[in-house]
């Protein structure tokens, strides 16, 4: 059913409809509105669920460890210092092979504190074994959740669903909410691979020396490679069964005949989308791939989308500072002898991707004037004036607070 | 459960693949050790294997689950081979604590059984448990935890328990065809005779006086022991098919014995003659020994002795006599003993009760003189080597009578004529078999070398009865070797409760001097299984279950009610089963490397 | 009477059977029945306290919960010497996450057994002191103040052994320890009130807060099945002497412990709903040193000279528990004193009626 | 694509504005996106929320830079941060843009009449019936004994601009609110809805 609605609210109630059986929630902003959504849910009996107050991220992914190995289907929804306090039990999980399925309301790191949104979080556990896939619309967000369930519990493997914070998590949209029939259909039962049972006991969670270590470990890679099969898999019965695009691996957005294209993960795509026409109405020939799964990453769908452009732009929503962008090192992985490319570090902390900023920097690149790496809308200047501060004085202070001075702000800027 | 993710989960128990056992440096071994009062009865009782099966009750094995019992051996009985040791059957690299040669069929349990166990060393249990001097409660471990298990009292119990229920001893052993001439028919022929019969042997008992029991009814006051008692035990034995000729004396043994077509004899016809010792006395005094005025109490007419006895000596004798005057009327009754009370040899009881019955006791004096109604007492000192030396101080003391209590000598006539026989110091020269030096005649009791107790009189007849069914045989018996002793120290006390011992009852004295009526009460039911229980199975598994419960990787198994087996193949050796057992029961030995 | 005394040798709860007491009557752990949830060939060592009051405290549970249990470990000794791959001695539903989570994991458990309708199915979370009173305690806090239907057990041995005996918020004072040396003015661990969770437990005035010690079987025995009789969240504290890191003879792993509490240093007591119920009287009281020097930890105050002002400070540490809790009190003969003193008729569920 | 950009104070009101527009926009078939400049929520504080209503899908995310119509809850944010930022035609802060001709809307929460609102120099370029005010605080007061702009704001900017039909206001109103809340609201936007019409009316005909 169509509904103009909070993404927030619109996950929270498709998430209602799998039927999770146990909800662990530790409040953390932008995420809150999805758990409060939940609760209220399970109060009201709407939802027959166990809904668990825990006092920690840790422990919210630690009841869902418990739970899920006890044969129960267990959600949980975290964002940025969240997700890295609980990292110890996400890794857990995984090693576990446990299909917790976890919504991540995408936001910047501290410090500084930050609560607006970038993918710096979500990024920091691409390799805790976890399959993580990234929405680029409300819709998208909440049919992704459906799937999320289905492709986990099928792997016995984690999923992560991130959402962009504030920009998705809070922002009113149209969107097509399914029918708890349909979402019966689409996710069967949990029929967990192994499970805590009095009946027929069993030890989980051993200890494994160098004997076998590395084999556990490959078992895992294997299972990430299963999943590159089963994703668009699912993604296709989703379409079949739902009427509507969601999902899968990449999504390609008028590269066919692109010489420039721009790669990019999450809710910017939009943006970037809206620019690229924009470009292509000036005859620029440029397109986007968005990609939707970023783990396992999907190199070879990648390569595939990529092969014909001869050029790249990553759109970044994270930094690895000291290298750049994550997103593209995974890429030339994908394309040792590819496109030449370029890391575009953007909307760090919810600085705003604009259109125009865009444009700009697509031109840019177009003409080969762009830079290996480029940091979008960088106010070079503030930046400077620090450094300079920096040189100066061994006793500078802190850069946060010096360049919040020196820029005077108090109520926040429009752009 | 279908294919398990690897490595990740695993099938339960699968650690048993893991055997731990190889980390052993030592290794807890079952063992069983002579306990203290096993080891001081004379009786040869075994009487912590007893108290354990006391230990269940009335209901006996109703009481433990409906389960038939199998109790582990209470091993080391000092009766000779009474029991056998316990040998650990080597099996699948662990020893277990073997099985048991238990004396009753395993369904009797409980007060029956506990008395059969009594029954098979001592046949007078109802008589022990009242003039035995107790011993093994002497050597007791209990009594450095509070106070000693009351073995006596429970054996009393058990054995007035039989005699109301009329329990009876089957002879199980096929007839041997043999006969034995037992002459006396005292704790100790009677005993023989017990033993013999038990064992398949014709034996006839043949005793000068009108009734059977020797110095047991000729010279135990009937305060002490009363006949009735004695009646039972004696006419239990009888009822085996014992013959008993009373009025009969034995003169000519050689003649005797081809003459009945006897094959062995065992001759125990006790010391009852009353030692004189020279006493200046005025032809007035009257003078008797105790041995006469204790026989004479038997007799129709009781002995007059007069208001004033003066008793010399300082044995049991001598406290009985002095009781018995008390009884018959003596206002004053007078021990005159030459040393100091930690000297007298008569037993601490005995001594304790005489007192509370108004019996004075002169320390350190002698009887120089005896005149009528009056004596010269004369004081005496120890000297260094505690020997007691004429002072030279005299005194007077008013007696109508003066009993000589100063022991006893037996009367050898039976054996002087029979050849290779020999004698020495007043007593019959036997071997460690009791054998004389006449080839299948046997001597025991108070006319051999050995305490004169009433207990080691009827662990003589056993012995006796043993080495002639031997004998007979043409055999020659092997004594086992005896157990370690059961050392206090290997207890862990820990598990023991503080569980003082019961007192019996004892008759008001102003009751005990007017009448010959039983001083020392019995217990009832319930102190006795409360006394059976304070026994602490010193040196033998008594099936606690805590090498079981205690061991940390599950390396002790379980075999039944009492019965464990060390599982060598995880046993690590830590030791714990051996310092949390109880009783001392385990011991860690070093692994052979 | 949780247990009848028969036999004056196994007085009260000490030892573990009773040929004399029906079989309904006889502990756990001497029924050839019992479920060893905790089996053979595990790698603990030799005289392991923690091997012992795990299986003690489990085959109890499983009896009182008919088999119906789960249980979930924190990292640590028990974890690591019982599943190390491809072998487990556990015969149970037994599930290990981290060294920090147990509480939270045990409770996800419990709440899909709520969600699954099984509520007959108990949960048990257990770890050593480590993984209880430090890393773990912020979850274990929070399992405690929303009352989640688990059972945690904590066998409290008073140092990180797993890592080779480093010192952990139960470490005793003067105790030595990898990280707290036998050297300098003040040798072993600082004096302090170390971290007392078992009254920690009580300050969120769950239903059931209980310590015992492996030795005494019955009465942990007794208190692993009573926190059965509860429903919400339960504590049972149990003193796990470890001959490793103790310097203690593996064989003397039950007598030290019996002078742990004889010596007033381990109080044994429950509590329900924030109140003490029951203590478990002191029988024969010791002075600290005859538990001290049990132990090569404590050598350092008896050699080369004795530390006579740090000896005096432990036995005030026991003498003020003697006090508050009453250790001494009612010294009678009575041997069913010498179990605690129980309040209300095991079985009857205080849950019920409220 | 239209868009509006909201100006108002933590507590006022402003996201659930946008999203009432959004739902307005919705119910009469049209796509819409409302959100809110994601301060942290502190009341008081300058806030602002942004929506866009169009007839194809909203793909771009980015704030609202070049609105096509303000709406003031505040008045006191005027000569406050940047408001006419962007704003179509009115040139940068300070210094509108002299002789341009602005087709953007400005409603303004006030009593007052926008002669008195001291703006001057920075409307200059306006067209005049497409700068109106409302007095939507005492509305909310009047119809909702609460003084929320919000409701009659939406209820003046139906009547300003049509871009969404006061029904839609009113639907989107009753699907966000129960009972005497939602007529209340619906109420004071109905008020606010005559008022800006006559106010319309006045200076067309004038």
């Amino acid at each position: 059913m169509l509904k103009q609605i909070e993404g927030s609210r619109a996950v929270a109630e498709t998430v209602a409809m799998c039927r999770p059986e146990v909800i662990c929630a530790y409040p953390i902003t932008p995420q809150t509105h999805i758990v409060e959504a939940l609760g209220a849910m399970v109060k009201k009996g709407d939802l027959a669920a166990e809904f668990i107050n825990v006092e920690s991220e840790f422990a919210a992914m630690s009841v869902a460890i418990g739970a899920s190995a006890s044969g129960a289907r267990a959600y949980t929804a975290t964002a940025s210092q969240g997700l890295l306090y609980m990292c110890e039990a996400v890794h857990n999980a995984a090693g576990l092979g446990l299909p917790v399925v976890m919504t991540v309301a995408n936001r910047a790191i501290g410090a500084p504190i930050n609560i607006w949104n970038d993918h710096s979080d979500a990024m920091s556990q691409r390799d805790a074994g976890w399959i993580q896939l990234y929405a680029q619309t409300s819709q998208e967000a909440l049919d992704l959740h459906i799937q999320a369930f289905r492709i986990a519990e099928e792997l016995s493997n984690p999923v992560m669903v991130c959402m962009d914070g504030f920009l998705l998590t809070h922002a009113s949209e149209r969107a097509d909410i399914p029918a708890q029939a349909q979402v019966d259909a689409f996710v069967p039962p949990y029929q967990p691979r192994q499970v805590l049972d009095p009946s027929d006991p069993v030890s989980i969670g051993a200890m494994v020396g160098p004997e076998a270590f590395t084999e556990v470990r490959y078992l895992a890679h294997a299972r990430m490679r299963e999943a590159l099969e089963l994703i668009p898999q699912v993604a296709a019965r989703f379409t079949a069964d739902f009427c509507r695009e969601s999902g899968g691996l990449v999504r390609p957005y008028r590269t066919e005949d692109a010489d420039l294209i721009v790669v990019g993960l999450g809710s910017v795509l939009g943006t970037v989308e809206d620019a690229v026409d924009e470009l292509r109405d000036t005859g620029m020939r440029v397109g986007v791939l968005g990609i939707t799964t970023y783990r396992p990453f999907p190199a070879r769908a990648i390569a595939e989308a990529l092969s014909g452009c001869g050029r790249l732009v990553v759109l970044e929503r994270a930094l690895s500072p000291g290298t750049g962008g994550m997103v593209s090192a995974d890429i030339r992985m994908a394309l040792p002898a590819g496109p030449a490319m370029h890391t575009v570090i953007a909307g760090l902390g919810g600085r705003a991707v604009t259109r125009k900023s865009l444009r700009a920097m697509l031109t840019q690149a177009a003409a080969g004037a762009l830079g290996p790496l480029t940091f979008l809308d960088l106010d070079a200047g503030l930046a400077g004036r620090e450094l300079a501060r920096m040189r100066d004085a061994r006793r500078s202070g802190p850069s946060a607070e010096n360049m919040l001075r020196d820029l005077g702000i108090s109520a926040s800027r429009i752009g | 459960m279908e294919r398990k993710p690897f490595a990740i989960t695993l099938d339960v128990g699968s650690s048993r693949a893991n055997k731990t056992g190889a980390w052993r440096t030592e290794r807890p071994v079952y063992v069983s050790n002579l306990p203290p009062c096993n080891n001081a009865c004379p009786a040869g009782e075994n009487i912590q294997q007893w108290l354990y099966r006391a230990e269940e009750g009335e209901a006996g094995s109703a009481s433990l689950g409906g389960r038939p019992l199998q109790p582990p051996e209470k091993g080391g009985s000092a009766s000779l081979g009474g029991t056998t040791p316990l040998q650990p059957p080597e099996k699948s690299g662990s020893a277990s604590l073997g099985g048991t040669t238990s004396l009753q069929p395993p369904e009797k349990s409980g007060y029956e059984a506990a008395w059969r166990q009594i029954m098979a060393d001592n046949p007078l249990p109802a008589i022990m448990g009242r003039v035995c001097y107790r011993p093994c409660e002497i050597a007791c471990n209990r009594a450095q935890l509070d106070s000693a298990v009351g073995i006596n009292s429970v054996e009393r119990f058990l054995g007035d328990e039989a005699i109301r229920h009329g329990w009876q001893v089957p002879v199980d052993a096929a007839p041997t065809g043999k006969r034995v001439l037992v002459v006396g028919a005292g704790p100790s022929g009677l005993s023989a005779a017990y033993h013999l019969t038990r064992m398949g042997h014709a034996v006839t008992i043949r005793d000068a006086n009108a009734e059977p029991g020797g110095m047991m009814r000729y010279g135990i006051p009937r305060y002490r022991l009363p006949r009735d008692i004695l009646d039972a035990e004696i006419n239990r034995i009888l009822a085996m098919g014992v013959t008993l000729e009373l009025n009969a004396p034995v003169t000519d043994l050689t003649a005797t014995l081809t003459a009945g077509g006897f094959d062995a004899a065992f001759v125990a016809v006790g010391a009852h003659i009353g030692k004189r010792a020279y006493i200046p006395a005025g032809d007035s005094a009257k003078i008797i020994d105790a041995v006469t005025m204790l026989r004479g109490m038997e007799d129709s007419s009781p002995p007059l002795l007069g208001r004033r006895v003066a008793v010399y000596g300082g044995g049991n004798t001598a406290m009985d006599a002095a009781r018995t005057a008390r009884r018959l009327g003596a206002a004053d009754a007078v021990v005159v003993y030459r040393r100091t009370r930690d000297r007298m040899p008569a037993h601490d009881s005995e001594v304790s009760e005489a007192l509370e019955e108004g019996v004075t006791i002169r320390w350190l004096s002698t009887v120089a003189r005896a005149d009528q109604g009056k004596l010269l007492i004369e004081k005496m000192r120890l000297d260094e080597s505690g020997f007691p030396q004429p002072t030279g101080e005299f005194e007077d003391l008013d007696a109508d009578c003066l009993v000589l209590a100063l022991g006893q000598d037996a009367d050898l006539s039976v054996l002087e004529s029979v050849p290779g026989v020999t004698f020495s110091s007043g007593v019959v020269d036997v071997g460690p078999d009791l054998m004389t030096g006449h080839p299948g005649i046997f001597a025991g009791g108070d006319m051999v070398p050995a305490e004169r107790t009433v207990t080691v009189a009827i662990g003589h007849g056993k012995k006796a009865a043993r080495s002639i069914d031997a004998w007979l045989r043409g055999a020659t018996r092997v004594v086992p070797p005896r157990h370690g002793l059961a050392a206090a120290s290997a207890l862990n006390t820990w598990y023991y409760a503080d569980a003082p011992a019961t007192v019996r009852a004892q008759l008001d004295t102003a009751h005990r001097i007017t009448t010959f009526d039983e001083v020392t009460g019995g217990l009832d039911e319930s102190t006795a299984l409360f006394e059976a229980r304070r026994c602490l199975s010193c040196g033998n598994c008594f099936g606690c279950d805590n090498c079981y419960g205690v061991c940390p990787d599950n390396a002790v198994i379980k075999l039944g009610t009492g019965q464990y087996e060390i599982d060598y193949d995880y046993c690590k050796g830590c030791g714990i089963c051996a310092a949390e057992c109880p009783c001392g029961a385990i011991e860690m030995e070093p692994e052979q490397t | 009477m949780p247990y009848e005394q028969i036999k004056f040798y196994q007085v009260g709860s000490f030892a573990a059977g009773n040929r004399l007491l029906d079989p309904e009557q006889r502990s756990v752990q001497s029924g050839s029945e019992r479920s060893n949830t905790l089996t053979c060939g595990h790698r603990a060592c030799q005289g392991c306290g923690e091997a012992l009051g795990a299986r003690y405290a489990l085959d109890a549970v499983m009896r009182a919960t008919k088999g119906k249990m789960i249980a979930v470990n924190a990292t640590g000794c028990l974890e690591v010497f019982s599943t190390p791959f491809p072998e487990t001695s556990w015969q149970i539903p037994w599930l290990h996450s981290l060294f920090g989570n147990a509480p939270a994991v045990a409770t996800g458990v419990a709440a899909a057994m709520r969600a699954k309708g099984r509520t007959d199915v108990r949960v048990v979370g257990q770890g050593g002191d480590g993984g209880t009173v430090d890393i773990g305690m912020a979850c274990l806090s929070g399992m405690f103040e929303r009352d989640d239907d688990v059972l945690y057990i904590c066998y409290d041995n008073q140092a990180y052994m797993n890592t080779g005996v480093q010192r952990s918020g139960a470490t005793p004072p003067a105790a030595r320890t990898a990280t707290t040396p036998a050297v300098g003015d003040e040798p072993g661990n600082a004096f302090g009130q170390g971290k007392n969770v078992p009254l920690i437990a009580m300050a969120h005035e769950i239903p059931y807060v209980a310590t015992a010690t492996v030795a005494d079987l019955r009465d942990l025995e007794y208190k692993a099945a009573r926190a059965m009789d509860f429903h919400g969240a339960r504590y049972l504290h149990i003193l796990v002497p470890c001959p490793l890191g103790w310097g203690s003879a593996p064989g003397d792993t039950i007598k030290v412990a019996r002078l742990a509490t004889e010596s007033g240093l381990f109080p044994v007591f429950e509590a329900e709903a924030g109140t003490v119920t029951g203590v478990s009287p002191i029988r024969r009281r010791v002075p600290v040193t005859d538990y001290l020097r049990t132990q090569s930890r404590y050598a350092h105050l008896f050699h080369p000279a004795e530390r006579t002002k740090v000896i005096a400070r432990i036995q005030a540490a026991a003498d003020r528990n003697i006090t508050r809790f009453g250790l001494m009190k009612d010294q009678t003969n009575d041997p069913e004193r010498t179990g605690v003193t129980h309040s209300g008729p095991a079985g009857s569920d205080p849950a019920e009626g409220s | 694509m239209f868009q509006v950009r909201f100006h108002g104070r933590g507590g006022q009101g402003v996201v659930t504005a946008a999203e009432l527009l959004a739902v307005a926009a919705f119910t009469e078939g049209r796509h819409a996106q409302a959100f809110p400049s994601f301060g942290s929520e502190r009341m008081g504080a300058p806030v602002m929320s942004f929506c866009r209503i169009a007839d194809t899908a909203i793909r771009t995310r980015e704030p609202v830079t070049d609105p096509d119509a303000l709406i003031i809850q505040d008045p006191t944010l005027l000569h406050q941060a940047d408001i006419f930022g962007g704003f179509r035609g009115a040139g940068p802060p300070g210094r509108p843009s002299a002789g341009l001709r602005c087709d953007g809307y400005l409603l303004i929460n006030s009593a007052k009449p926008v002669a008195d609102l001291g703006l001057g120099e920075y409307v200059r370029a306006f067209r005049r019936e497409r700068l109106l005010v409302v007095p939507a605080t005492q509305l909310g007061l009047t119809h909702l004994g609460r003084p929320l702009p919000g409701a009659a704001l939406l209820g003046g900017f139906a009547a300003l601009t049509g871009v969404v039909s006061l029904a839609s206001v009113e639907a989107a109103i009753r699907d966000r609110f129960t009972g005497a809340v939602a007529e209340g609201n619906v109420a004071a936007a109905r008020a606010a809805f005559d008022f800006v019409t006559d106010e319309r009316k006045a200076l067309t005909d004038a």
